[in-house]
């Protein structure tokens, strides 16, 4: 057509550098992915290498210093009242800990986005009756719920994600709903209409991206809430069953140790504090990395993200 | 010409704080197949709102719309996907109507992802999207590039790249180009008007830069207010303007050579708000020949004399252009 | 002496792929109540030379060589603390994307009242005065009741007239006006540029209009700038520069005008485009679209030189144009 | 505004009701309080006697139909633990809890502003980082954890404070509401911050900027509120938490508050109790969401025209 | 730092609980929390027992005798009044034993001591009052000694929540869910106690009440577990409580005895107490401790012995027991110090020993419902922790409850051994000792229904300016007329 030009056929060029090299540009977020994956790969190993020593009880080496060598390196994180070794245990409980935290947070996390994006792309009468059910379940007493729960179907790790999920599911629903109603009077997706694109599509492939990042960062956040309100179930004694340990059970049953054994509540505080420390860092970074309007914040030299001004 | 298109007394009202606004008030239009209908009227005058109108975003409370003989809002399945993809639209708002998380590529080869059958493996469409940038006057590189990364020119012609994707009979072009600057408003036009001699596509072109739709439409028609108060071929409208508003119109246009600048007639106050039209004549409240017959009866049509699909309604038309300059 | 002077102006851009230059040398003077348009392609940085004269561009991009000397003072060596004080008295902008510009949450008085408050350290009430007379002096109907009103209660129109009144509220020296116009229709169009024109000829302003609508630039301005790609390719008074362009590009433009062209026919266009920020060739920024285009302009970046009288140029075969 | 209260108010009706029902038979689910009543020997009869004298023999239905007539006039029975009202024993508790949560609130609230605007006033800075770094520690700790760990540093090692309790004045307040306010303040702050960092990017910050606007003027008048939304929204549910009963916090400091009654009434089977703490709550949490509403409309005109439409 | 006085003057002691009293009803002071502020300082019985002879001593009742093998014969003391100023008789003594054993208000009293039957009192004059059980009951003065004495203006429909007695302190002020005042009651008939003002105060967990003890908040702080940080401050008492495993022997494969032994084999007790309890306790081999009438000093305790263990698990395997069937460790939560770290060490031994052991730690009412009949349907194989803690004195409170085949807390058993139990309990003096002493013995050979694991001891913190010494009853009756202020 003579309208349009010749333009020089160019190889692309590559706009947008991989997510990984990205990422190996900012220092934190690299080490909050090591320790994640680290974490992830404890999880999923480690109980294999020291299930054994982690049953393994020996009253008489009960609540043994850290950072010795003396009871071997298994015990350089002192032991717990049986005698056991502190280290094997925070690795077994790592398992247990991610198989009630991250499930517990997928499934809030799905539940909870899609029947919000639903609710908020349609509005109306939906919206109002989901908006209502999440305050049902918001202004519920969680921790009723969870007795009942563990009362009646016993404190299994499926039981005790299905309670968490379930009282997490609101905050999901709330913060999909108001993006989706927002996003749905958008011009673009007005655009996807005219292609005769149908809801769940437009829903997919519009709305889920934009809110993605907002839903995982908050996501993270709930992470942390999740492993921690497994610790005070643990604290009132309707948490994972021993012996079988996750780390809030173990910050829980170490706290009357506080004084005397600090490091049976302290080693599983910290584990918690860095991987959820790290999950977040990671959130934020990748909510900037797929945003492809904030991305660039990444490629530059740390002192000059801030810069409002030029000088 | 057989009408592609027809419209019959279109109304929507919208619900909004202070009452009902009715933002079309009994909008007839026709649109021939192969033919540009240019819609030229002031900022909030409805034109959106038909465009959104015509492409079933919006739900009108009354009136007709017939498209090759059916009533769109009356299909279902792939009847409708069917006509949706004949039927499509270029965005006002070239910020808002490409969504920023996706590519330039993603973006125009987005309605293949509904319209499947359209293009049978990824390398076609790829191939494809090349050919649109190109089209539109974008380098194939910037099929990996995001819409922020774009100047506002750039991305109004992603959007028509977008339009062009399926290939469509009908385009509605919402203020195509007045993002852009002229060289590539030529191109644009250009391409628009290759596609109409090539495939017979019809437009209706939203805009309010008069020279751009002297330029491209075969007909016009100008709103004030939700109504089309002046309709007719693009020549007669232009050389014989019926509607004092549509004269003003013209007057207020920037003129690029000192010859074609004429007495300016500048229009006093704020467009009256739609929630309360002004009564008999809604110009009136703007309009320097407003007599005590403007409030209390609404206009009568009033036909050209030396072109029978030139009408404009109006109690006191325009004489002659030359009118303008006692203004 | 001019009012504004930029000199040797450049904007660098950061992205993934390292910097871009998105302005490039960019110079051109703007004195006490004339106008002077910057015109050019979209895309080729005019926004960003404005951003980057009132010190506000968006931090992925900074100024890396130049100088913008406004009443003495060279704004880009200027300290913070300066700069903050100049912003309204002297130096004022109107956006691009000015209909979201206003803060949503307030009333338009208060941010009318804003510059009063700040640089004239008035009380709210004093200020609320000034806010309406603004409005007034802008045209807007009943000024006293809708000070009180917020953003999007106003047309884009209207909200165009609140932000040209509040970057004029302290009879600035500059206004940088980012294409004020463009969402608007003519109508309102023609009633914002005659609102221009009588406050730039009341208070002695210079007014640097950036657009690509000629027309406008044809009856609006007293001097034009063409940019391209990031350089300024030709300067010079408005209907010199119309009548006989200097610059290929120029020329291409205005023969892109589609007046006396009948319909259907064919629009004359300048072929290819732009060049990518990433990969300006060295040599004629312009070579690669330019009829008169050879081996010169592929070895030698012209410089703007003085052609005649006001006018410059930066092409090696200005008379050939 | 009053209609939109009016129609808020109604449509929170069908909820509150929903809420109390799901305690209702929820608690019924967690087993006959017989055992804990009764002495060991307690006969069939006796058995059968406590659970006609408490009403438990009715069918579900029946036993639904007494407590709703119940709730509208205010009666919720009496404890089986303590023979007291049940509403009485709420409302005593209640006060207690809402102190604590306004404080903490206020201290998160105030807290998190500040630090959380300072930091995305130089996003990726030292002091960002730092302090983006300790919320995000703080809102990942145990709270009972500091809570031992404070009562023994201050209360027993430096003595500076009462390890716990109400009755010692205001310093009694220090640890309790500074265990509470860790958790909130941590989160908190990520989100002022997330917040104001967009809202200092918006066109209208770049505006003032262009009015000579300084950075305290910016930060406070035009980006503040512009931001406040999400955080409010935050805030909102993390006081619901707090409303619900800090029930750690009051356990380990003995603060007679709603989250420990309920928690009692819970194990103790004690379900007029818990169903008179819960309706408490949940109203209080149904009012808490209409302000945080009116909170919107306050914040934005836009949201205020939307509401009164 | 003494300036965060939870309460009281100068002259006031200050002791946290590790939970508010659900009520003061004196007729409920069976039970622990209530029982610790209410017996022996606000009420009185007629006798009170000596904790640590274990012999009954006269206190609102001066002389009594068994008057026939039904009846015995209560002299009271004279010119003692309530705090409500009605006079302490016989009236008031018979008025308080009808409403708490024979009333309809089911006391927690009745059901403790008193099981199912009911008494005929009779108030034969002022001071004499007569108490006749349906059988001959030796033991009738010391069950009626937790009957404690409430003034005849006390309902009889229902409970109340502060009981008028006849102790050397009432309630000043009670603010529920904050504190509770006692005051020294002025019309006192006995000695004057040390303090005129005692406070109570209660914290939940255990290292705060320790904490405040060490901050010098209180005077006193029940119901510490070793690790809770008293350091000096912790006086250590044996209470008479003793925990033990109960095994359910109607569901495979705890019905095969070979398991049940196992089970007894893997409990390594001496090293528990030694090292879990801190040597805060002693090895059991029986349910109730040194000072209790029918204890057996030379108690048989099984000896740890993992492979034999193991050996009978396989034995009963190749006999075809479903030894593979889950079996259930319920416990109740913080029951005592460390019982959840206890389970574990059982689940771990027994696991080694083959079995499939699941822990279920569980709340009170939950595990109440297994502890106490009528017992849950269709439960499985399940192993209960138990802790029993005998505070009359007497065997007999413990057999009746969790030896007899359908005792209340006794999940099986055998018509022979009900018969040993009831023959033993007939009988009186040094008799009755040695025939209880001997079904201990019987019980772990031929029944095997528990596996003993310790005897315990409390642990409470003391403030060195309060002089108090602690008793194997201090758990359930903590007389505050022993405290007193060191000078
Ligand atoms: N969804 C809506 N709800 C309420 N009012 C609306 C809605 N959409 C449009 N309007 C109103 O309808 C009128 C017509 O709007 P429309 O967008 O069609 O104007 P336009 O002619 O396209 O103007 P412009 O030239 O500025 O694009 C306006 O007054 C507008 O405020
Ligand atoms: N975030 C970005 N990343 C990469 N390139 C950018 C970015 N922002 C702007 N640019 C480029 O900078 C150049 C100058 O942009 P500028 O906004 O100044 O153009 P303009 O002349 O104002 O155009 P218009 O008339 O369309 O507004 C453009 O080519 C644009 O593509
Ligand atoms: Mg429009
Ligand atoms: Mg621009």
């Amino acid at each position: 057509m003579s309208a349009t030009l010749e333009t020089p056929l160019e190889a692309p060029r590559s706009q947008n550098p991989k997510l990984l090299t990205l990422l190996l540009k900012d220092k934190v977020a690299t080490l909050a992915a090591l320790v994640l994956c680290f974490v992830f790969l404890t999880a999923v190993f480690g109980p294999m290498l020291v299930a054994e020593q982690a049953r393994e009880q020996n009253l008489l080496n009960a609540n043994a210093e850290p950072f010795t060598l003396d009871g071997g390196w298994l015990n350089f994180l002192g032991t717990d009242p049986l005698g056991r070794s502190v280290l094997a245990r925070l690795i077994v409980a790592s398992r247990t800990t991610l198989s009630v935290a991250v499930p517990a947070v997928l499934l809030s996390l799905v539940i909870g986005s899609l029947i919000g994006m639903w609710a908020g792309y349609h509005r109306g009468r939906r919206e109002t009756v989901v908006m209502r059910i999440a305050d049902i379940i918001l202004s519920f007493p969680s921790l009723l719920m969870a007795v009942v729960v563990l009362y009646i179907f016993s404190p299994s790790s499926a039981n005790l994600v299905l309670v968490l999920a379930i009282t997490r599911i609101p905050i999901y629903l709330r913060t999909a709903r108001a993006e989706s109603a927002e996003l749905q009077s958008r011009l673009f997706v007005d655009a996807a209409r005219t292609f005769g694109t149908k809801p769940t599509a437009i829903i997919f492939r519009h709305v889920l991206p934009i809110i993605l990042p907002t839903l995982l960062t908050v996501a993270t956040l709930d992470f942390c809430f999740v492993m921690l309100s497994e610790s005070s179930l643990s604290f009132l004694g309707i948490g994972i069953q021993p012996p079988s340990v996750s780390w809030g059970l173990m910050v829980a049953q170490g706290r009357t140790y506080l004084q005397t054994a600090w490091w049976l509540s302290f080693f599983p505080g910290l584990a918690i504090v860095i991987t959820t420390v790290s999950a977040t860092v990671l959130a934020s970074w990748a909510r900037l990395a797929t945003d492809p309007a904030q991305r660039w914040r990444l490629t530059l030299p740390r002192h000059k993200r801030g810069r409002k001004e030029v000088k | 010409m057989s009408n592609l298109l027809e419209v019959n007394d279109l109304t929507k009202t919208f619900d909004v704080k202070d009452g009902k606004l009715k933002a079309l008030d009994g909008i007839s239009l026709k649109l021939g197949k192969g033919e540009t209908l240019g819609l030229v009227g002031e900022s909030g005058c409805g034109k959106s709102t038909l465009a959104r109108t015509l492409l079933m975003l919006e739900k009108p409370d009354a009136g007709t719309v017939r498209f090759d003989g059916t009533d769109p809002f009356a299909l279902r399945g792939k009847q409708l996907l069917a006509w949706r993809r004949r039927v499509q639209m270029v965005f006002q708002d070239p910020y808002g109507s490409l969504n920023s998380r996706m590519t330039a590529g993603q973006i125009i080869a987005e309605p293949w992802k509904t319209h499947k059958h359209m293009y049978a493996n990824s390398r076609d469409r790829a191939a494809r999207v090349r050919e649109l940038l190109h089209l539109v006057g974008l380098r194939p590189s910037d099929a990996d590039r995001y819409p922020q990364e774009f100047s506002g020119g750039q991305r109004q012609r992603l959007g028509i790249a977008r339009a062009l994707a399926l290939q469509p009979d009908v385009i509605i072009c919402d203020e195509p180009v007045s993002a852009l600057d002229l060289s590539v408003q030529a191109q644009v036009l250009n391409l628009l008007n290759d596609l109409q001699r090539q495939l017979q596509v019809s437009y209706v072109f939203i805009s309010h830069d008069l020279s751009v739709v002297r330029h491209v439409a075969d007909r016009v028609a100008v709103m004030y207010l939700g109504r089309v108060v002046e309709q007719g071929p693009t020549e007669a409208v232009f050389e014989r303007p019926k509607h004092p508003y549509t004269a003003a119109l013209m007057s207020a246009a920037p003129k690029l050579h000192q010859a074609d600048r004429g007495e300016r007639i500048l229009l006093k106050g704020e467009i009256p708000s739609p929630l309360n039209p002004p009564s008999g004549c809604r110009f009136r409240t703007r309009c320097w020949k407003a007599t005590d017959i403007c409030a209390s009866a609404a206009p009568p049509l009033v036909q050209d004399p030396e072109s029978k699909d030139h009408g404009a309604e109006c109690h006191h038309p325009m004489e002659s252009p030359r009118q303008l300059a006692l203004a | 002496m001019s009012a504004l002077s930029v000199q040797d102006l450049t904007v660098d851009i950061e992205t993934p792929n390292g910097p871009l230059r998105a302005v490039n040398g960019v110079g051109f003077e703007a004195e006490q109540g004339e106008t002077l348009a910057l015109l050019g392609e979209s895309g080729c940085g005019k926004s960003m030379t404005a951003q980057a004269i009132v010190g506000l561009l968006e931090p992925i991009a900074s100024v890396t060589q130049g100088s913008v000397t406004l009443n003495g003072t060279d704004l880009v060596k200027a300290s913070r603390r300066k700069r903050r004080q100049m912003a309204g008295p002297e130096l004022a902008i109107v956006f691009q994307d000015a209909l979201t510009a206003l803060n949503p949450v307030y009333t338009v008085g208060t941010q009318l009242a804003e510059p009063f408050r700040i640089h004239r350290r008035m009380s709210a009430k004093e200020a609320r005065g000034e806010a309406i007379e603004l409005m007034r002096r802008v045209g807007i109907p009943h000024p006293d009741k809708r000070v009180d009103a917020f953003p999007h209660q106003f047309s884009g129109g209207m909200r165009q007239r609140l932000l040209i009144a509040m970057a004029v509220a302290l009879n600035p020296t500059v206004l940088l006006a980012d294409e004020p116009t463009t969402a608007l229709d003519v109508t309102v169009q023609a009633q914002i540029m005659a609102l221009l024109k009588d406050l730039r000829a009341e208070r002695e302003m210079a007014v640097v209009l950036i657009t690509h609508d000629l027309a406008l630039v044809a009856e609006e301005a007293d001097k034009v700038a063409v940019m391209y790609a990031g350089h300024v390719v030709e300067t010079g008074p408005v209907s010199e520069v119309f009548g006989d362009p200097g610059h290929p590009y120029t020329k291409g433009l205005l023969d892109s005008v589609p007046v006396h062209v009948a319909r259907g026919e064919e629009l004359a266009s300048i072929g290819g485009t732009p060049p990518d920020l990433a990969s300006i060739p060295s040599g004629c920024v312009y070579q690669a679209r330019c009829p008169l285009a050879r081996q010169k302009c592929r070895d030698e970046r012209p410089q703007l030189k003085a052609t005649q009288g006001q006018r410059k140029a930066a092409c090696h075969f200005t008379e050939e144009v | 505004m009053t209609g939109f209260l009016r129609r808020r108010a109604v449509t929170s009706l069908l909820p509150l009701i929903a809420v109390l029902l799901g305690v209702f038979f929820l608690a019924r689910l967690t087993g006959d309080p017989a055992n804990l009543y009764l002495p060991v020997s307690a006969t069939p009869e006796q058995r059968q006697n406590f659970i006609e004298a408490n009403g438990l023999d009715d069918s579900i239905w029946v036993q639904m139909w007494d407590y709703l007539g119940g709730v509208l006039t205010l009666d919720f029975g009496d404890s089986l633990r303590t023979g007291e009202s049940a509403a009485a024993m709420a409302l005593r508790a209640f006060p207690a809890t809402l102190q604590l949560a306004f404080s903490t609130m206020l201290i998160a609230v105030v807290g998190a502003v500040v630090i959380g605007s300072w930091a995305a006033y130089r996003p990726n800075s030292v002091a960002d980082r730092i302090s983006s770094f300790l919320s995000m520690t703080a809102a990942s700790v145990p709270d009972f954890w500091f809570a031992i760990v404070g009562v023994w540093i201050f209360a027993v090692s430096l003595g500076w404070l009462p390890t716990s309790g109400v009755t010692g004045g205001m310093a009694s307040w220090v640890l309790p509401v500074a265990t509470l306010v860790i958790r909130p303040l941590g989160v908190l702050t990520q989100v002022v911050r997330g917040a104001m960092v967009s809202a200092l990017s918006a066109p209208y910050v770049r505006l003032a900027r262009s009015k000579g606007a300084g950075d305290l003027r910016v930060v406070t008048h035009h980006a503040l509120r512009n931001a406040a939304a999400p955080a409010l929204t935050v805030a909102g549910d993390l006081m619901v938490g707090l409303i619900n009963g800090a029930v750690v916090v009051e356990t380990i400091f003995g603060w007679p508050g709603i989250g420990k009654l309920m928690i009692d009434s819970i194990l103790g089977r004690d379900f007029a109790v818990l169903q008179a703490c819960v309706l408490l709550t949940a109203v209080s949490i149904f009012v808490l969401n209409i302000l945080i509403d009116i909170g919107y409309a306050l914040l934005d005109a836009r949201v205020r025209e939307k509401v009164s439409a | 730092n003494s300036e965060y006085v939870t309460g009281g003057g100068a002259d006031g002691l200050r002791i946290v609980l590790p939970q508010e009293p659900p009520t003061l009803e004196a007729c409920q002071s069976s039970l622990t929390a209530t029982g610790v502020v209410v017996r022996s300082n606000i009420t009185e019985p007629l006798l009170e027992r000596d904790p640590d002879s274990g012999e009954l001593e006269p206190l609102l009742a001066t002389e009594w005798e068994q008057t026939s093998p039904e009846t015995w014969t209560f002299k009271l003391r004279e010119g003692v009044t309530f705090t409500d100023g009605t006079p302490f008789d016989a009236e008031a003594a018979a008025f308080t034993i009808d409403r708490a054993v024979n009333s309809d208000l089911a006391c927690e009293v009745e059901g403790y001591v008193f099981g199912d039957t009911d008494l005929e009192v009779e108030a034969v004059d002022e001071t004499t009052l007569t108490v006749t059980s349906p059988e001959p009951d030796p033991i009738l003065p010391l069950r009626l000694s937790f009957v404690e004495m409430v003034s005849t203006k006390t309902s009889t429909t229902e409970k109340v929540r502060e009981p008028i007695g006849t102790g050397p302190y009432r309630v000043a002020d009670w603010q529920a869910g904050q504190r509770l005042s006692l005051e020294s009651n002025p019309g006192y008939w006995g000695e004057v106690p040390a303090y005129k003002n005692v406070n109570y105060v209660w914290r939940a967990e255990g290292s705060v009440r320790a904490a405040m003890v060490a901050n010098g908040e209180a005077d006193i702080a029940t119901s510490l577990a070793p690790e809770d940080g008293a350091g000096e401050l912790a006086v250590a008492y044996a209470n008479n409580e003793t925990t033990a495993l109960r095994m359910q022997a109607d569901q495979p494969p705890l019905d095969d005895i070979r398991i049940r032994q196992a089970v007894n084999y893997v409990i390594d007790r001496k090293l528990l107490a030694e090292t879990l309890f801190e040597k805060l306790a002693q090895p059991a081999g029986e349910l109730i401790p040194d000072g209790i009438v029918g204890y057996e000093p030379d108690e048989q305790i099984w000896p740890y012995d993992a492979a034999r263990a193991k050996q009978l698990v396989d034995e009963a395997r190749a006999d075809g027991v479903p030894v593979d069937t889950e079996i259930r460790l319920i416990g109740r939560n913080a029951q005592f110090p460390r019982i959840t770290e206890t389970i574990e060490v059982i689940q771990g031994e027994l696991a080694k020993a083959g079995l499939n052991v699941k822990i279920e730690m569980m709340d009170t009412n939950a595990q109440l419902e297994y502890q106490i009949r009528p017992f849950p349907k269709d439960t499985g194989p399940y192993l209960l922790m138990i802790m029993h803690g005998n505070q009359a004195g007497d065997a007999a409170f413990t057999l009746d409850q969790y030896m007899l085949a359908e005792g209340y807390q006794s999940s099986w058993g055998t018509a022979e051994f009900d018969q040993k139990i009831r023959a033993a309990e007939a009988l009186v003096g040094q008799e009755r000792q040695d025939a209880m002493a001997a079904l201990w013995q019987y019980e772990q050979e031929e029944i095997t229904q528990y596996a003993y694991i310790a005897h315990m001891s409390a642990i409470m913190a003391k403030s060195p300016n309060v002089s108090y010494r602690p008793n194997s009853a201090s758990g359930d009756e903590m007389r505050l007329a022993e405290m007193s202020p060191v000078s």
